[in-house]
């Protein structure tokens, strides 16, 4: 059995001088057309969660109207087709992001689950006091608390590979920071606050000559959704990533394994689903991707999200990253227009993903989000749950607008204006 | 730009913005306390001086928004000289004032009430309320309930 | 700002005779108008999930298409919708359970994930080699394999209460077992398999008074949707259940914790929401829910599990404890006309919840799935995910009909009558 | 009932299911297998006595349902004298039936084919599947490739 979810039929027309037919996206995305405070919704906070298409709302709508039934285990109809299109989910988005066998990938709740499972499963069976895991200033907290709470456990050591004045992590001090004693090398692909794009196949192979066992893990969660992301190709052991971020739906999430890894590997939560035979006196797993699948899956956002990356591949990926360095290129010339502002990352829009953090001299991160969000352009201000990254910036906070495969040059205008006018209502030059 | 957008940046808001009451660090503070807000990372130092049930001095240094420094700037002015018992009863009316909630009778929030536009933002309520939480922290080491 | 669904408008006749207006029940739940091989369907596996109503599916695409955004950090309006509408949800899911606060109760996956949750956070910190955590063995796997996990790694010692052969826990040896080295006693609400309801407010406090500091831990997936249940009647410190049984969406749950349990428990999951300060040296944990809640949570599911607890007010959680023990009690009289069944558990509905597991001395539970199937009656053929249980009883897998607010004594009859057809089929007297 | 279900219950596979062949425990058998399919319970129990390469003698004990009965009772009838290559051959041609694809050429496969309808049953395939795989596990063990 297989499900057809709506399609649209349009071919990109890809031209970093024009808006990437964003027109017919945008009408893909029903949230799109509200209002905020009597304007329409300039929507820029994509790097914290992203709108979704009709045909990801759909194919909830068409699984619980249709087919829904617990997984795996059922003999009967419904439970047979909830199983076919939670396993052919699965294959959709192990392709999408170049996994090698669907098996290679497991479903979470989001990125965090992913790099906790890899930190409780793995880090547990096979770190020791003394062990260093090796992870970079610009990371999430996603990424930098679990390894903590292994470190309070367990002794381990947690290093920072720093960054340059640009926002770039520094090459150097991460080679001296590599040794054998370095036992997992943790990196964001992209940071949600800087931008930057690490050029991450090179720093793992490093990593790997210094240190021949070093577990590679990648935090893909912002490139998934901006960029082809080919998980074979980036010499990494293990990969996360969060639907939400990538135009799919709340509370599924991917993390993406080796096989070598997966079968070294003991289950994170136990239950049903991920065991092979359970006695009073002790039990036997399944095998991976279902050894780490305890309980009821999110089967329908699972779904849901396979629906998702066919939304994306007939958009193709490479479309999206051409519109994605487009808009980085234009928001950053626009920004830097405002003389007040400080923008932080590289300059150059190909090292980068569509965001732009800055800080205003003179307004607040929190007062401009709220005066933008009057005149209904949506931009994020804090510390992106990156506090050790804004502290090495020397700020509390930065406001943040990140883009989307649905925003345009446009709306990068209708920030800009919307940046003069907050200040020039809180009685600055615009 | 929205009417509701001027009840919240009151012309007062801004000049306590801009030049902050109360500042200076105290030579001798009897107890000193770190306000934090983790969903946005404000940060202020709270410092108070206090003699038989009186504030004498105190000092709010913030790093944070217009709205939370203006609520630091406008708590030191309103409570320098005050006794404990009177910062705890503005303590109150002001985290009611925020819920929308009646204050307690007769009492008067004097310039604090401009901060009373913040009710309509409820994502700033926790912006306007940290120096008086911190305070909350700084008089239960002064003086026990 | 609140966001209302559409709600029906019925008042509920309950009537042990009658069918609970079961019509107008039926008419909310879209997929029951599915046929499954030329037949309509008869759905009899909501043990193992529910259907969802419309309400529940209406919620989720309202959240998509108007306020979807990430919560707790955000400035703007979508963010703040997104976030009242998600906190909004866990007050009234907690109201539903009968938690004192909304602070009390945590979002997960599923109950599975709560069950880990404990066994890791509280377990890892409060339990050393030699306590005791004391089961029945009526578990699902979800409620032994995490003490199982957390026995080896720390030696802890797992003890199994056993049941009589009517399927009841048997309370002699119930008591024999706890003493002051029992730290933990987990047990099963309802059983998935035998439908016995335990008399656990009765078990807390006699393992309470033999061991005065146990954590005791109730696992009320099978009771949530099929009776009003009230966390701080029932002498629990934590109660675990799933959405998805409750005909709720797929991929949320909730741990019920007492603020006591909460504020001594060290995180599970670290990473963004969870945390107050992070810093390269060490980070500091956010108070509870939200100490339990790293990364994006699963916004648009637990709003919608909110527009559901909803419905299931308007229904009336005592109006469906009725029409729940009123079809227990017709379906066992049913099946025990075909005497070549055993039924298990035991006989009195009141002592049930709404399913009936069997075993059929000539034709194997498989079997009888896949012939009932072709009928259109779905019901769940196997171990049930309690695989010690199915031991226990001495067969090694059971056939399960297990019923919902949706069905009704026809489907009784239609279901007794497709076990006739199956034993003819295969050659055996009806 | 539908046409279907015939071709899943044929008559041949109910008999196999009500009386299996090749049950009864070999007194010397050169390997013991478990079989188990932990997603249903199923099991088995499979012997084998392999001598110069052709398998003398085998038994197959399940304790599950029809089709992985009727499967167990059909493979020990089939592959009792045969030698151990012709057994994988059997075995490879079994797994492609039930895949849907074409035997390898010239491939007979017997008896075996009654068993062809399982593949338009997806979650009974296993059920099917459990007999041939724990022979290949045996196999293994008897006789590495
Ligand atoms: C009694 C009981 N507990 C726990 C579970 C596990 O629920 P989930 O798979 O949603 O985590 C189930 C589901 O079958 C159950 O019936
Ligand atoms: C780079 C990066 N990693 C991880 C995360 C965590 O994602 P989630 O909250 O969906 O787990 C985020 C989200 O902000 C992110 O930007």
């Amino acid at each position: 059995m297989s499900v057809s979810f709506p399609l649209p039929s349009f071919n990109c027309r890809v031209d970093c001088g024009k808006d990437f037919d964003a027109a017919r996206i945008r009408a893909d995305f029903p949230v799109l057309a509200r209002q905020v405070h009597g304007r329409p919704i300039v929507y820029l906070d994509n790097a914290a969660t992203t709108q979704k298409p009709r045909h990801t709302i759909a194919a909830l709508v068409e699984y619980y109207e249709r087919h829904n039934a617990n997984v795996h285990r059922g003999i009967h109809t419904l439970a047979e087709e909830a199983t076919d299109l939670y396993e052919q989910a699965r294959r959709c988005v192990a392709a999408f992001v170049g996994a090698h066998r669907p098996e290679e990938l497991v479903f979470t709740r989001n990125a965090t689950e992913g790099l906790n499972l890899l930190a409780y499963a793995w880090g547990r069976a096979h770190l020791a006091a003394g062990d260093e895991v090796l992870i970079s200033e610009m990371e999430h907290h996603s990424n930098i608390v679990p390894w903590q709470m292994l470190a309070a456990e367990r002794g381990i050591v947690v290093r920072w590979a720093p960054i340059d004045d640009e926002g770039r992590l520094d090459r150097a001090a991460f080679r001296r920071l590599v040794s054998p004693r370095t036992k997992v090398v943790s990196l964001i692909h992209a940071s949600n606050v800087l931008g930057t794009i690490n050029p991450v196949a090179e720093l793992f192979a490093e990593a790997r000559s210094a240190s021949p066992g070093v577990l590679a893990v990648l935090d893909a969660t912002q490139t998934v959704p901006q960029m082809p992301v080919r998980f074979r190709e980036l010499g990494c052991d293990a990969m996360v990533f969060s639907g939400h971020k990538m135009y799919g739906p709340t509370g599924i999430g991917c993390l993406v394994l080796t096989e070598a890894l997966a079968e070294a590997m003991p289950p994170f939560l136990g239950g049903g689903e991920m065991i092979d035979r359970v006695t009073q006196d002790g039990s036997t797993f399944a095998r991976p991707p279902h050894r780490f699948e305890a309980g009821t899956p999110n089967i329908a956002d699972a779904v849901a999200l396979g629906a998702t990356v066919e939304y994306l591949d007939l958009v193709g990926m490479d479309s999206v990253r051409i519109h994605s360095e487009c808009l980085a290129e234009y928001a950053l010339e626009q920004l830097a227009r405002i003389p007040s502002l400080t923008v932080y990352g590289p300059r150059d829009p190909r090292e980068r993903v569509a965001l732009a953090s800055f800080y205003d001299r003179d307004v607040h991160p929190h007062d401009l989000a709220t005066i933008l969000d009057r005149q209904g352009v949506a931009v994020r201000a804090g510390h992106h749950c990156a506090m050790p990254l804004a502290r090495r910036l020397g700020v509390p906070a930065t406001a943040r607008a990140s883009f989307g495969i649905y925003n345009t040059r446009d709306e990068v205008d209708l920030l800009v204006q919307a940046i003069r006018h907050a200040r020039e209502y809180l009685g600055h030059v615009a | 730009m929205s009417l509701e957008l001027d009840d919240l940046y009151r012309e007062v808001i801004l000049d306590h913005y801009r030049t902050p009451r109360g500042a200076s660090p105290l030579p001798h503070p009897d107890v000193r306390e770190e306000g934090f807000n983790p969903l946005c990372g404000d940060e202020l130092t709270l410092e108070l001086q206090v003699e038989a049930g009186v504030i004498r001095d105190l000092s709010v240094r913030s790093r944070g928004c217009s709205i939370s420094v203006a609520s630091g700037s406008l708590l030191a002015e309103a409570l320098r000289g005050k006794p404990v018992a009177e910062a705890r009863r503005l303590l109150a009316g002001f985290k009611a004032m925020l819920a929308g909630q009646a204050p307690a009778d007769g009492l008067e929030m004097g310039d604090l009430e401009v901060l009373g536009g913040v009710k309509n933002f409820p994502v700033r309520i926790k912006c306007a309320l940290l120096p008086w939480t911190t305070l909350e922290q700084a008089l239960s080491r002064v003086e026990p309930t």
